[in-house]
């Protein structure tokens, strides 16, 4: 279980008046425009950069898990005040203020901000009312291990119960990795009985990865061997095996 | 003394997932209210709600009180609870459903031997809910049916075609932080 | 016609988990009613509640109608329930959760950008409270996936429908008031 930030801050600082620890680098700028009486509109960039490289240097009021993303913003910040130093012939237009971006940033994270605010008051109201979880009296059984499933569900569901079979069968995957022999035998066999193979079609009803590469590399070798030929009309386009009638497979007959 | 004990006990059987047992009761309450106080107050809700123009009612059962929709109301639970069952997956249904999503085109033997376990059942519940289907069958001995996934089954997940299902490296990427 | 509507949607709410919409209500009632004397009964029975001395009340909630404690019984519910206290979502996950609700729907890399954080973490635990679903890709380079919030999310927070929460305006002008 991880520990949130917002846990961390009132678990080290106890019963002391809390200092806010910025989450990330607008956090961090918001409340400098705030503390400066600043209007959002008109960002004096220099007197912000200054006081925002304050607090990066002082390490204290960030989330030193985000430095990264607070020294990226400082980098930012001394780019828009050299592009504002640069000497113009005329006054700077506001839809080119190089400003502009960061300001929109800024106003759309300060509505997020707020939208925060009002979803803590709502979740606080809710947290004194309560919701039943389970129903309870007299319901058929078979009610109970239903649920709602999401896409991310269904993909989890699904590489989850991978990892659990391979656990499972480790042996068995083991015993079909180094079975290559068999492998070999089997599509030979199945040309034996239909005369040609779409290999693609082979490969994807093959159980594993593991088994469909070993699949794989046994055609190659079996290329290699001269038994058969494979043949790829197009590029992406799915590969036909046939026997060889002429080559060691006939002799070996 | 407790206000309200009434209420206070009616949200308690409310909330609880078994039958409130009077154990549990003088558990939460503790000494502040006696057995016989606990006791007047339940006889009180469960008339309460017996006389109340109600589809509910509190009724003993195992030791202590639960909640119980009235007999009359029978047919419409019954009901609604059909129609919940055909609307959800079980998690057996599920995870063959993934299975058959990742490695389609597929037969019930392979679904089989991917989950572990016999899928006949769940794949017939698939097929019911039409989030598969029949495409053909293999060339292989026994000659057995192919399934692949549905047009409802990418609608359902809001896909839009079967490439898009999220990828292994996609899924280890949002659970990576977890194991962090 | 039906007899005894509101009594009859009463336990029907009452056996639901999850709230009950009119949609479901009208596949189990059929044609027997109309959406008003439905409505007009649900109005009804919200009422019958509120004012009824009980710990119960009958909410709408994320487009439905379930049944909830009343506030006040909360110290009991948690002592049986043996939870110190709810659990609150950290200010990570809440930032962004607010952020795919007004921007949906939305991507890992576009809510990463408002934050000015990477958002990966909390995405996946979003994505695991089921505050928050996976609704397809985009269609942009590398087919991100695409967020949005859930029914749960509504219930989370006590909203009916998604336009219940404050809207651009109403978000401004909390603002001003902040910075007044």
């Amino acid at each position: 279980m991880v520990t949130t930030d917002y846990e961390q801050t009132t678990a080290a600082e106890g019963y002391q008046v809390k200092l806010e620890v910025f989450e990330g680098p607008l956090d961090l700028l918001l409340f400098l425009i705030k503390k400066k009486k600043i209007n959002i509109q008109d960002i004096p960039i220099a007197v912000i950069t200054r006081e925002y490289l304050d607090y990066l240097g002082r390490k204290d009021r960030i989330n030193l898990d985000r430095e990264a993303e607070f020294l990226l913003m400082a980098a930012l910040l001394i780019y828009i005040k050299s592009q504002i130093l640069l000497p113009r012939e005329q006054p700077v237009e506001p839809e080119i203020d190089p400003r502009r971006e960061l300001v929109d940033r800024l106003v759309d994270y300060q509505k997020i901000k707020a939208a925060c605010a009002v979803l803590r008051e709502k979740e606080d109201e809710m947290s004194q009312v309560w919701r039943r979880t389970a129903l309870t009296g007299p319901l058929p059984e078979e009610d109970l291990d239903l649920i709602e499933v999401s896409l991310f569900e269904l993909a989890e569901s699904f590489f989850t119960m991978m990892k659990r079979r391979e656990a499972e069968d480790r042996r068995v995957v083991k015993t079909k990795e180094i079975s290559m022999a068999g492998k070999m035998d089997e599509i030979v066999a199945l040309l034996r009985e239909r005369d040609h193979l779409d290999f693609l079609d082979y490969l994807g009803a093959q159980e594993t990865l593991e088994e469909a590469l070993i699949a794989f590399f046994c055609l190659l070798e079996l290329i290699k061997a001269r038994l058969v030929v494979a043949m790829q009309e197009q590029l992406f386009h799915t590969i036909t095996v046939w026997l060889r009638k002429d080559g060691p497979a006939k002799g070996n007959a | 003394m407790i206000d309200h004990l009434t209420e206070v006990l009616e949200a308690l059987i409310f909330i609880s997932v078994e039958p409130l047992t009077p154990a549990k009761i003088a558990e939460v309450l503790g000494d502040a209210v006696s057995a016989e106080e606990v006791e007047m107050a339940l006889r009180d809700l469960v008339a309460r709600y017996d006389a109340a123009e109600s589809a509910v009612r509190v009724i003993p059962s195992a030791g202590g009180y639960v909640f119980s929709t009235k007999p009359g109301y029978d047919p419409y639970v019954r009901k609604l609870l059909q129609i919940e069952r055909k609307k959800k997956l079980s998690a057996q249904a599920l995870e063959t459903l993934s299975a058959v999503a990742y490695h389609q085109p597929v037969t019930q033997a392979e679904i089989s031997g991917i989950r572990g376990v016999d899928s006949t059942y769940a794949l017939h519940t698939l097929l019911e809910n039409k989030l598969i289907k029949i495409v053909g069958r293999k060339e292989a001995p026994g000659r057995p049916l192919v399934y692949r996934t549905t047009e409802k089954f990418l609608a359902y997940f809001g896909l839009n075609a079967i490439e898009d299902l999220p990828s292994e490296e996609e899924l280890k990427k949002l659970m990576q932080d977890e194991n962090a």
